[in-house]
């Protein structure tokens, strides 16, 4: 267990966010920026005229396929690295069996491909 | 050293708090989020246990090594939860499409 | 460094309990799944803890990275309910008393049965692990004494997802 | 360090605590302030390479300019649209930078100066890289607004899949120096495995510019095309922190193209104890040659089109990043490693005894392997181009028809409507 460098790690994290919120919030704090906010102002953006509608407009249901096949594909790296790591000490039948599994994955982006999962339309 | 009860205590409390959601929201995204805290605090225990009961110091070769058994589930558990995650939220949104809700009560139409 | 230890733990308790509970409690879908993460993060940090680093990392990349996008691509592609504030439904009474009565019974029972001499049940760990644990995980999962068969099975299992998700989220065009 | 605060009669604990912090503030503010010089750098080299001049009023050579922005943003005013989502609009530009910093934690630079050499550092990098992605989603969510959350999503189903080829690309240095620690890759790379798989290499590095948001993958911020996207309605320091991510992180891909395929410290021996600051010149300067070639490829490349970049992704780099491990794996089948024999060789004097004092023991045990892994990629790159320009011939033809049947269309219809 590497305990000295986890420590570290979370020290990081605190110190991480930190570093951006000091110039954001400085200006504020110091008021090196005005404030003056009226209504137009605070509108939402888009090209001088009033938004219609809501921002929440509907989506194609492309972006889900690509974050599906984006998932199964992340779950690969479960067993790839834990098998990389190992992989000088395996034997060969390690090599076959990861063929095997990424022939099997292969044959679903192939399949996802042929489906037109993978057209941006 | 915390101990091992205060790390099952935690995934407990997690997995209640995920069951509550499964039984009391309506939406079934929602439902399905609360089946992911519930897969969540079953992967604590079994990293908990692992790491208190049978953690593997060297490996043995080829030797049956039952050291990595915890953390094996827990990698198989991850699987299936991105399994049900993909699959479930694919069946919700079909259900969407035809139905227009994701209100799981108002998806009934097996019910005699 | 023991006050350490039970501090990151705490932090760490607070971090899955509170996100799990605003995860439950929060009418907005979207704030829902944030807090998911904070939720999942927590967990994280408890593997970390519990000395399976590759785990945690995972769990960053796989609930955080990928399937809490997923959820929210589906909350988006299913707006229609956004913005309403969704009550819960008639029988979350029930669903409350369920919850709570299943935890007093497990709490219950850890508590009596951890008296310290249970040897399922340990106080401390019975052995201390070196760094290689990751190295012994490849050896087992490709082992065929081990879990070859489930790591095929696995991923046949993630083909099917993947085939039958896509299937069922084009619908028929 | 440590060390010297407990002969102060310091409390060992207290003493790594103060250690730990004082180090963590070092290496992240290294990161924010390293890009003033590099925001400088890359205006100038992107100028001279145009044919402009590039910044050259603050300062000798324009250097302050970088900080006349700095002040320009600090005093502009931070507007927060009606209707925002006020938390998430405003954590989205903290955990943007955050991600990026964040993987300064893992990167050695040199053979003891490294934050915290974890065990899993490949998979941590990769991980917090992916809270970037979070973070568009945030703010574009957070803004309220249809094309900020429209870029994000862009963006961000643009940044998930170039994840796969990276991840499978990473998988090659972890497989073959057998360890998933930064420093313990570094250690593996007698030979740069830039040398031993070159396909790899180009996997990653192109995947990267990808996640940076860099051109020719710039249309995460296509400024004609949806507004600027995700970050449409910030203003003032907030927009610059989204502006300062993209500066850190073009600098960050170089630092992990260098870490994971060009050998990282190790220059001729300079892995040595005794040459730590030798070691960080030595990442640093070939940091910048990285960061040289991504500047180049930024100021010379047209933006491309998200179908395409998505194409690209997906039936291109994909199939080869998979194609491309079995094939270094069966390579490093063939040809273990043998450190003992390589000592034997070593010793026996001669050549191989030349090549051990130059480049170490390691590099004749590792010369095999790198040879045959070498060959098998350039015979795969050969293959994977042979495909490529079929595919882009085949798809020439196809939209050349389309023209040409447009302008037979046109040529029949035009007359008519002229006689109407």
């Amino acid at each position: 267990m590497q305990q000295q460098e986890w420590i570290f790690i979370a020290i990081f994290f605190v110190i991480a966010p930190i570093l951006p919120i000091m110039p954001i919030a400085l200006p504020q704090l110091l008021r090196l920026a005005p404030r003056r906010a009226n209504k137009a102002k605070l509108e939402t953006y888009e090209c001088g005229v009033e938004t219609v509608g809501d921002a929440w407009v509907q989506f194609k249901v492309q972006y889900y396929l690509y974050a599906l096949v984006f998932l199964i594909f992340d779950i690969e790296l479960l067993f790839l690295f834990p098998w990389a790591v190992a992989y000088n000490q395996l034997p060969l039948f390690a090599f076959v069996v990861m063929v095997t599994f990424i022939a099997v994955l292969g044959v679903g982006l192939a399949y996802a491909w042929r489906k037109g999962a993978l057209e941006w339309q | 050293m915390v101990p091992l009860t205060a790390y099952l205590i935690v995934a407990a409390l997690l997995f209640c708090i995920g069951m509550y959601a499964v039984l009391a929201r309506r939406n079934a995204i929602a439902i399905l989020m609360g089946v992911e805290l519930m897969l969540n605090a079953v992967n604590i225990n079994l990293v908990a246990f692992w790491r208190f009961l049978t953690p593997s110091t060297t490996a043995t070769g080829s030797g049956l090594q039952v050291g990595m058994a915890g953390q094996t589930f827990a990698i198989f558990v991850f699987v299936v939860a991105a399994a049900e995650a993909a699959v479930g939220l694919a069946l919700i949104l079909s259900v969407f499409r035809n139905r227009r809700t994701v209100i799981a009560e108002n998806v009934d139409s097996l019910k005699l | 460094m023991n006050w350490l230890e039970w501090g990151f733990f705490g932090v760490l308790t607070i971090l899955v309990i509170g996100g799990g509970l605003a995860v439950v409690l929060n009418r907005n879908l979207f704030h829902s799944a944030l807090w998911l993460i904070v939720s999942l993060f927590g967990v994280a940090g408890l593997f970390v803890m519990l000395s399976a680093p590759f785990l945690a990392a995972v769990q960053v990349l796989v609930y955080i990275g990928a399937i809490v996008i997923l959820i929210i691509f589906a909350i988006m592609l299913t707006r229609r309910m956004m913005g309403i504030s969704e009550a819960p439904n008639s029988q979350w009474t029930l669903g409350l008393a369920a919850a709570a009565l299943t935890f007093l019974v497990i709490a219950m029972t850890l508590v009596l049965a951890s008296n310290g001499a249970n040897p399922l049940i340990p106080r401390e760990p019975l052995t201390q692990i070196g760094g290689e644990s990751l190295r012994d995980l490849g050896v087992a999962l490709v082992d065929l004494n081990q879990y070859v068969l489930p790591f095929l099975l696995a991923s046949v299992l993630l083909e099917a997802a993947m085939v039958g998700a896509i299937v069922l989220a084009r619908g028929e065009e | 360090m440590v060390d010297s605060l407990v002969n102060l009669g310091w409390n060992r604990d207290v003493a790594f605590f103060v250690a730990s912090l004082l180090g963590a503030v070092v290496l992240a503010s290294f990161g924010l302030v390293w890009i003033i010089f590099a925001i400088w750098l890359e205006r100038k080299l992107a100028g001279r390479i145009q044919d402009r001049i590039g910044p050259n009023r603050a300062g000798p050579y324009g250097l302050f300019q970088t900080f006349a922005d700095l002040f320009k943003l600090i005093t502009k005013e931070d507007i927060t649209p009606a209707g925002a989502d006020r938390h998430i609009y405003n954590i989205a530009p903290i955990m943007v930078v955050a991600s990026i910093v964040l993987i300064f934690a893992v990167i050695p630079f040199s053979a003891t100066w490294v934050g915290a050499d974890l065990n899993i550092g490949v998979l941590y990098f990769i991980a917090v890289g992916s809270l970037a992605t979070l973070a568009i989603m945030l703010a574009g969510w957070g803004s309220n607004n249809k094309y900020a959350l429209l870029g994000a999503f862009r963006v961000i189903a643009a940044l998930i899949s170039y994840e796969v080829p990276m991840i499978l690309s990473v998988a090659v240095p972890v497989l073959l120096a057998g360890t998933m620690s930064m420093q313990g890759i570094v250690h593996g790379q007698s030979i740069a495995y830039i040398f031993v798989a070159p396909v790899s290499a180009f996997i990653f590095f192109v995947s990267q510019l990808a996640e940076a948001g860099r051109s020719p993958f710039d249309l995460i911020e296509a400024e004609s095309e949806i507004i600027a996207g995700y970050n449409i309605e910030y203003s003032g320091m907030k927009f610059g922190m989204f502006m300062a991510s993209e500066f850190i992180h073009a600098f960050v891909i170089s630092l992990l193209t260098v870490i994971l395929f060009l050998g990282g410290w190790q220059f001729l021996g300079a892995g040595h104890p005794g040459s730590e600051l030798f070691g960080f010149i030595v990442v640093m300067g070939k940091a910048m040659l990285v960061y040289f070639v991504v500047i180049l490829i930024r100021s010379t490349t047209p933006r491309i089109r998200i179908d395409h970049m998505m194409a690209f992704n997906w039936k291109f780099l994909v199939p080869l990043a998979l194609v491309n491990l079995i094939v270094v794996a069966f390579c490093a089948r063939i040809f273990v490693p043998d450190y003992a024999a390589a000592q034997a060789v070593a010793d026996g004097g001669g050549l191989g005894a030349f090549l051990a004092g130059m480049f170490g023991v390691g590099f004749i045990a590792e010369l095999p392997r790198a040879a045959l892994c070498l060959v098998a990629n350039i015979g795969l790159w050969v293959v994977a181009s042979r495909l490529l320009r079929q595919y882009s011939d085949q798809e020439r033809d196809r939209v050349r028809q389309l023209i040409q049947e447009r302008r037979d269309q046109r040529g029949q219809t035009a007359p008519a409507a002229a006689g109407r």
